[in-house]
């Protein structure tokens, strides 16, 4: 008989894909009421296990126990009925819907199969309210943030009552103001009774609201800890195998020469007739980090469209190290050294359908490295890509012609970011480097980062994390509503100030030409 | 399954094995395809020798030719072929091939060459029709009925189904101008393209009888379906081609009157006599030689090649008498009719000349 | 390299084996058609169609000329469906091919006939005609968002009908059979100059287009998988806004081609009429050749090289519908058994799938790995 | 006038409903290329079920049963594509091309086999004619002769639009076109959306096909097919973006067009112009391309169509 205590047993979990054990024999359980954090490295079959939960995978083996009954789940149907929610780590949204459709979907109010909106609606506000997730219902997902994204996904496991809530790394997508709230909702959820399961990289976050925390590596189970008798640093050595190191080591900058100028620049937006970007000025110089901190949606997306090309300017100039490019064509900014580390690594970073060697070339095909006579160098495109891999950790199942769709979102990420550093440039734009990443990962990338610019580079680093934020940088630049309000030193400022500026609160008249 | 029927009689005893090649259409094409394959078929079981037909796989001599060689390698010796497009196939095998008798239906010296400098084979028949003259016939009885505004709705703009076409403007001219009604008359001409009809066929003819159109000559296989089915809903009236299309119409569209006569052409007698004169053993007769078919008797219309239906007559002003008397002028010369497929023919009555529907 | 080279040869010879699994099954479901239609025929049935010219063996030189124009015959199915599979390598469905194939015909033989002009410029003509109705499709997609599909079916009403506008007068058609003019009797030098014609019994539609068709199968080949330019064209295809991040540019990507493709299904046009085997005559429907190019680009599993032995196979079958015996089988039959196998070829990742699985595993397995499979063909394809 | 509106109605009748079959069935993520062979398949059996009707069946059955066959030989021809799509896998493109193929040369065969054994071996033709059957779905409103058909079409259209925007089960649907996951997530069997999609669109693709051939016609030949109307359906599906209502529109436009193209002979200031008739053929598809242009910025197919769902892949 299994515990009472428990409201979820997992037992002896397997779980196969071809060429690997994704679970290899995982025991987990969670408690009534407690809030259970999932730890492990990218890949390490956390994911994987949530799913199985879910009713989303078949185990080959083991078995789940439900207030001490044992469950079938063959499906999200049968997860559902027996109280289990998700939120996925990529969000299962349907863009063209509105907030309302996407929350009610497969559980729709209706009479004689006829959509009865109205009880729904109130229904959601109702919950909206109690639990202060502000959404519009009337809205389509295609065009909210991120954070209300995550609000509806909340919602949809709050609208169908479920008592276990699994929350697949709900926080790589959210500002920190956004983290605070949601932290204050599992706790709420938490308090009325409801068992959370929380997946995130982020110890800060297991510390704050985790009670108890199992860490799996490598598809094997490792351990269960009490978060309150445990310390970051042993549970990322839990977790990795070795100790890490959280704080970035790095020396005082050296900037020298100016090698990006940016003067008056305005972008105009997609979703509304203001400019999305408006009048921005500041310069990067090589040798120092510049960080561009903002909340989601503040025109850093369309900033570094305009400087990266991929986005039309409509006034202003960008001039790197002399030169005026505004006019110039991506391939021209490319390879007259800007690197770009994109924002969103599946529509811009990468070909998903092409192996990782072609994705390591994808600016440079055509350079005469890897190109002869418009042939592709093959044998010299496979080495390089397997010399980058090795040197950045990139792991993939079949190394240099693995299909990058087939790896993780972390080996994604760590494959870009090798491509960008390696090549010939001048500046580094990197926009949210460490999205999603474990802490190894993350470690590792910004040691390269401050490496980068060691060597010379000017690096412009774009991100909503504002730890990350205030480790790396040598500046802060704010951007608030398009326009850049605030440059603060990081070893002067305090988050609190920082804050202030983000949400539009200070703002300083600076002068920059 | 299709097969009982012909099982019996695909054995033939004689030493004659009769084959056919379809044109661009197929047997069922209720036109030249069908008609030939019919009676072929007919004089093949009634005569007990076997018989089949080949289709080509596409329009082009090099398939006709495939066909061709197809039946000679099944042990066929006779073969016929229906329309003028089988006179390049012929060019190209008859001479290799002595042993086997060819009779070309529609097919004349000029689709041979342009100056008539192709001697045919010993072992081949040609024969074309006089389509203008039944054309005539047809128009010219239509306009002494009473018909004023009249409509010509051809299927593919092939020889034959032109000189239907032209036939019938010259006849409908002839008896406009002979009764001085010729600023009355007026004839819409068209081609549909295809061999059958369809929905924007229809649309077309909805509008001619809306527009006033009393009658039309639908000439081509199927085609006349298109006509028949915006006759019934105008209460109009159509002519029917080859051969005599009433009983068909009448049975279709469950209106007696809605074709009042057909300009027919006696393809089955011709494959009758000939196909009975190989058997019999008289075939030099016909041995390499081009016949046109149009009229052989002044006195008997039903002796000739092309004619009016008078079994089944049911014009009321236009007698079956004025048709012999007709038949016997024309016969007679008295009127003439041109052949040309090239140039329309000159007319004193409105023709309009519509774009081809496909 | 060596690895990868025998990893490849492996699942294409899983691919090979699928293909042929579906053209049996195809076979085996035809031949139970036949037994529908008439049980005590249909093993003669069966046999003639696959015995097809073969039955011509008393004669070595009619045996040779119908394979010689069996290959003729394939040739311009070959080519269009090359000119499917390299747009879709490229993320396009060209389904367009059919008008640019039609206004291929058009601009042959309008050159070769009215014009009086040599054959390389003819083929010129219908490479350019193909190419430009491909541009106008590429461009609309580029520059306007619409839909390469709808673009390229709009195309092919109006080149249809263009097409019968011009090849309908009467400098090309002769008025009076409501044919074009034959070509070797109006301008002979515009006729492709014969290739092994002696060999195939003097057919003299054996013509340089069928080692072209080979040559060009082996460009394509070598564009898609060793080019920088094949590179850039899948990258472009396979996610856009990648491609454009990396700096190529995709608007000229897409427009380039369907430019391409375009012209590759005008040429397949120039190289079948230029023959002067067949005469256009006004046509109600855009020709079929386009669509069924799709389809066997299919069954030659997206593979160049695959599209030729694909092409030869449904043409070996089309043609040898001619030899059932007509008293027992309409001769319709052949065609719906080609129509069947194409619709078997759907099946391939499936049996491919399941000669991976070995004997136990259940189909929901298969199922869920075919993704993956996908994405490994993908590979193979790339290198 | 009266004419161009009566050919207007049934053109668009057709288009309406074949397109709004491809919009469900493209809605749930599955592309129908097919739409062709499954008109044809669904007129080969709305034909037959005419011809074999005996003479003296009243209207009410002659119109209840032929559209009755020709939507159930719709849903199961659209059965071929849910088979291989759905469960197999297989590519949509290639299914739907080989249904047009298969189609054709099925119904051709059918046919002859059906005409054989009914006229005992003397008429084998791939023809049906269905005069009796034809003149029971007509009605006359004043003038204006219109077509059970087109009312028939009319009430189908305004379903589907309630059904497309006001029920569960569109709603469902329509997820499953978009982001099949996120539906599977929530409980909702895609496979069985899917089949219901493909299926709808065999349905009201079969009626599409009965009311091509027969709504103008009482004779059709099937070694023709049906000429490419489905793939105009496809063109007014994606002109209409996907959407009922706009699907409409765009059908009687290319309808309008389809029908000046031969009936202009009969509108005196048309006539008067003198423009070629094949002119007219082009202009439909020469006047959407360029609204196209104009209206396609924003126009997007649903996201998942085309992607066999999987569980496992993401
Ligand atoms: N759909 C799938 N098909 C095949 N293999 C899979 C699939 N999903 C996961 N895997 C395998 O299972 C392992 C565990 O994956 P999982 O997604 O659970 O990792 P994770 O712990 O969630 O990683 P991350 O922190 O990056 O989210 C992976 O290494 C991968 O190889
Ligand atoms: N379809 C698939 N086929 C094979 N392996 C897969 C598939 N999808 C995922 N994997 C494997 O799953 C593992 C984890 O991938 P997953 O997608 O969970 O990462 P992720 O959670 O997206 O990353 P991140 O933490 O950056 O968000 C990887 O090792 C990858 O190889
Ligand atoms: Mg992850
Ligand atoms: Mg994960």
């Amino acid at each position: 008989m299994g515990n009472e205590d428990y409201v979820i047993e997992m037992l002896h979990i397997r779980k196969e894909f071809p060429g690997i054990v994704a679970n290899d024999d995982i025991t987990l359980q969670l408690k009534r009421g407690e809030i259970h954090a999932l730890l492990g490295e990218n890949g390490a079959g956390k994911s994987t296990l949530m799913s199985v939960l879910f009713g989303l995978y078949t185990p080959e083996k083991g078995t789940i126990k439900k207030d001490g009954q044992e469950v079938h789940i063959k499906n999200p149907n049968d997860a559902t009925d027996l109280g289990i929610g998700m939120v996925h780590q990529h969000f299962m949204l349907v863009d063209i819907f509105t907030v309302l459709d996407n929350i009610i979907l497969g559980a729709e109010p209706s009479k004689f199969g006829f959509l009865t909106k109205a009880d729904a609606r109130k229904r959601v506000m109702e919950l909206s309210k109690k639990y202060n997730l502000k959404v519009d219902p009337d809205a389509k997902i295609q065009d909210i943030t991120v954070g209300m994204q995550q609000r509806v996904e909340i919602l949809k496991m709050l609208y169908r009552d479920n008592e276990v809530l699994i929350f697949d790394e709900p926080t790589a997508v959210l500002t920190p103001q956004e983290i605070d709230e949601l932290m204050k909702i599992m706790k709420e959820l938490a308090a009325e009774g409801k068992s959370i399961l929380f997946i995130t990289h982020k110890l800060n976050e297991i510390k704050e609201v985790a009670d108890r925390c199992s860490i799996l590596r490598k598809g094997k189970y490792i351990g269960t800890v009490n978060v309150a008798d445990t310390t970051k640093e042993e549970l990322s050595s839990l977790m990795v195998g070795h100790n890490v190191s959280l704080k970035v080591a790095k020396e005082d900058a050296k900037p020298t020469d100016e090698v990006l100028t940016v003067k008056n620049l305005c972008v105009k937006s997609k979703n509304h007739n203001k400019d999305a970007v408006h009048n921005v000025s500041f310069r990067v110089k090589a040798g120092e980090i510049v960080c561009i901190a903002g909340i989601d949606g503040n025109g850093q997306t369309e900033l570094v469209g305009g400087i990266t090309g991929l986005e039309n300017v409509t006034n202003g100039q960008i001039i790197l190290d002399g030169e005026d490019i505004t006019k110039k064509s991506i391939r021209y900014r490319n390879t007259h050294g800007i690197s770009h580390v994109p924002e969103d690594r599946h529509k811009h970073g990468l070909v998903l359908d092409y192996s990782l060697e072609d994705n390591m070339v994808l600016q440079r095909y055509f350079e005469k490295d890897f190109n002869k006579a418009g042939l592709m160098k093959r044998d010299d495109i496979r080495r390089y890509s397997d010399v980058l891999a090795e040197r950045f950790d990139v792991r993939s199942g079949e190394g240099a012609k693995t299909i990058v769709r087939s790896m993780s979102g972390g080996n994604q990420q760590k494959a870009i970011v090798a491509r960008e550093m390696d090549r010939d440039h001048k500046l580094l734009i990197a926009v949210q480097p460490t999205r999603g990443l474990d802490v190894g990962a993350i470690e590792y990338i910004h040691k390269a980062i401050v490496n980068e610019r060691d060597n010379g580079s000017a690096i412009l680093l774009v991100s909503l994390e504002l730890d990350e934020v205030m480790n790396l940088s040598d500046r802060i630049l704010v951007m608030y509503e398009g326009e850049i309000v605030g440059e603060v030193d990081p070893k002067t400022t305090t988050l609190q100030e920082l804050g202030l500026y983000m949400s539009g609160a200070k703002r300083d008249h600076r002068k920059e030409a | 399954g299709s097969s009982k029927k012909s099982e019996k009689q695909s054995e033939g005893s004689s030493d004659y094995k009769i084959a056919m090649i379809t044109d661009s259409g197929d047997i069922t094409d209720m036109s030249f395809n069908q008609t030939t394959y019919e009676a072929s078929k007919a004089f093949a079981k009634d005569h007990d020798a076997k018989f089949s037909y080949y289709k080509p796989t596409e329009d082009s001599d090099e398939a006709r030719i495939a066909s061709f060689n197809n039946a000679v390698a099944d042990g066929y010796n006779v073969v016929v072929v229906p329309g003028y497009l089988f006179a390049n196939m012929i060019k190209s095998v008859a001479e290799s091939n002595p042993d086997v008798k060819i009779i070309a239906l529609d097919c004349g010296e000029g689709d041979f060459s342009n100056d008539g400098s192709y001697k045919l084979p010993g072992n081949v028949a040609c024969f074309t029709y006089a389509e203008e003259l039944s054309g005539y016939m047809a128009g010219y009885a239509a306009v002494k009925e009473g018909y004023k505004k009249l409509g010509y709705l051809g299927g593919m703009a092939v020889p034959a189904v032109i000189r239907f076409g032209y036939g019938f403007l010259q006849g409908v001219d002839a008896a406009a101008v002979e009764m001085g009604i010729a600023n009355e008359v007026e004839v819409n001409y068209i081609y549909g393209g295809q061999f059958s009809g369809d929905s924007s066929i229809t649309a077309v003819m909805d509008t001619w009888y809306k527009g006033g159109t009393e009658v039309v000559f639908a000439c081509g296989g199927g085609i006349y379906t298109s006509a028949c089915e915006a006759a019934v809903k105008a209460g109009g009236k159509v002519i029917g081609v080859d051969t005599d299309q009433s009983g068909t119409i009448a049975k279709t569209y469950g209106d007696d009157s809605l074709c009042i006569t057909s300009a027919m052409k006696g393809l089955a007698p011709t494959i009758n006599t000939t196909l009975q004169a190989i058997f019999d053993g008289k075939w030099d007769s016909y041995a390499g030689t081009f016949s046109n078919l149009g009229l052989v008797s002044g006195d008997d219309p039903s002796q000739n090649y092309v004619q009016l239906p008078t079994d089944t007559w049911s014009m009321k002003n236009f007698s079956v008498d004025d048709y012999k008397a007709l038949v016997k002028d024309l016969y007679d010369g008295k009127f003439t009719v041109s052949n040309d497929t090239k140039n329309a023919p000159k007319t004193t009555i409105k023709v309009t000349t519509f774009d081809n529907i496909h | 390299m060596d690895k990868k080279a025998s990893f490849f040869r492996k699942s294409s010879v899983q691919t090979i084996i699928a293909s042929i699994i579906c053209a049996l099954l195809g076979i085996l479901v035809g031949f139970v058609i036949l037994l529908i239609m008439n049980p005590s025929h249909a093993a003669e049935g069966m046999g003639a169609i696959l015995r097809n010219f073969f039955k011509y063996n008393q004669s070595s030189t009619t045996l040779l000329y119908y394979l010689g124009s069996t290959l003729v015959k394939a040739v311009p199915l070959i080519l269009c469906s090359e000119a499917i599979l390299f747009a879709y390598k490229a993320g396009l469905f060209n389904i367009g091919a059919a008008g640019q194939y039609t206004v291929g015909i058009l601009a042959s033989l309008y050159t070769s006939i009215a014009l009086g002009l040599s054959w390389w410029v003819c083929v010129l003509a219908a490479i350019a005609a193909g190419a430009l109705w491909g541009f106008i499709s590429g461009f609309f997609k580029a520059v306007f968002n619409v839909n390469e599909v709808i673009a390229g079916i709009m195309m092919n009403w109006i080149g249809l009908y263009l097409t019968n506008i011009v090849l309908g007068g009467k400098k090309v058609m002769d008025q009076s059979t409501s044919k074009t003019y034959n070509i070797l009797s109006t301008n002979p030098k515009a006729l492709l100059p014969t290739f092994l014609s002696d060999l195939f019994g003097h057919n003299q539609y054996m013509t340089i287009a069928l080692p072209i068709t080979v040559i060009v199968a082996i460009i394509i080949l070598v564009v898609l998988n060793k080019t920088t330019f094949g590179y850039e064209l899948k990258a472009t295809g396979h996610n856009k806004e990648a491609a454009k991040y990396a700096g190529m540019n995709a608007t000229r990507n897409v427009i380039l081609t369907l430019v391409i493709s375009g012209g590759i299904a005008g040429f397949a046009a120039s190289m079948f009429y230029l023959t002067g085997i067949e005469q256009y005559s006004i046509s109600s429907s855009v020709p079929g050749m386009g669509f069924n190019g799709i389809a066997v680009a299919f069954l030659g599993g997206l593979h160049p090289i695959g599209a030729i032995v694909a092409g030869l196979f449904i043409e070996y079958l089309t043609m040898g519908g001619q030899y059932l015996d007509t008293n027992y089988f309409n001769p319709q039959v052949a065609d719906l058994m080609v129509a069947i196998i194409i619709y078997l070829c759907g099946f391939v990742l499936f049996f491919r799938n399941l000669m991976n699985k070995g004997k136990t595993k259940a189909l929901t397995n298969v199922n869920d790995e075919s993704a993956s499979d996908k994405k490994k063909d993908a590979n193979d394809q790339e290198v | 006038m009266i004419l161009l509106i009566q050919y207007t109605l049934i053109f668009a009748a057709v288009l309406i409903l074949v397109a709004l079959g491809g919009m469900f069935s493209e809605r749930s993520g599955i592309i129908n290329l097919g739409l062709e062979g499954i008109m044809v398949f669904g007129a080969m059996a709305g034909a037959m079920v005419m011809v074999l009707l005996p003479a003296d069946a009243s209207k009410a059955t002659i119109i209840i049963l032929t559209m009755l066959a020709a939507a159930v030989a719709g849903v199961l021809s659209s059965l071929f594509i849910a088979v291989a799509c759905i469960n197999f896998k297989a590519d949509q493109t290639l299914i739907g091309t080989a249904l047009n193929m298969l189609a054709t040369a099925a119904a051709t065969v059918i046919v002859k086999a059906f005409n054989t054994a009914r006229s005992d071996g003397t008429d084998f033709s791939a023809k049906l004619d269905y005069v009796t059957g034809h003149k029971a779905f007509l009605l006359h409103i004043g003038e204006l002769e219109i077509s059970w058909f087109i009312i028939i079409a009319a009430i189908l259209l305004v379903c589907s639009i309630v059904f497309f925007y006001k029920t569960t089960f569109a709603l469902r649907l329509r997820a499953c076109g978009e982001h099949p996951q996120a539906a599977d997530s929530v409980g909702i069997n895609v496979y069985k959306m899917r089949y219901a999609g493909v299926l709808l669109s065999g349905f009201l693709g079969g009626l599409g096909g009965i009311i091509y051939i027969a709504a103008a016609n009482s004779t059709w030949h099937f070694d023709y097919g049906v000429a490419g109307a489905g793939f105009l359906a496809l063109a007014v599906m994606i002109f209409g973006q996907w959407k009922p209502e706009r699907i409409a529109w765009s059908a009687v436009l290319f309808a309008v067009f389809r029908s000046l193209s031969n009936v202009n002979s009969g509108i005196d200031f048309l006539a008067k112009l003198h423009i070629p008739g094949t002119l007219y053929n082009m202009f439909p598809y020469i006047v959407s391309l360029i609204v196209l242009a104009l209206t396609s910025k924003n126009s997007r197919a649903p996201k998942a169509e085309g992607i066999p769902y999987d569980k496992g892949a993401r």
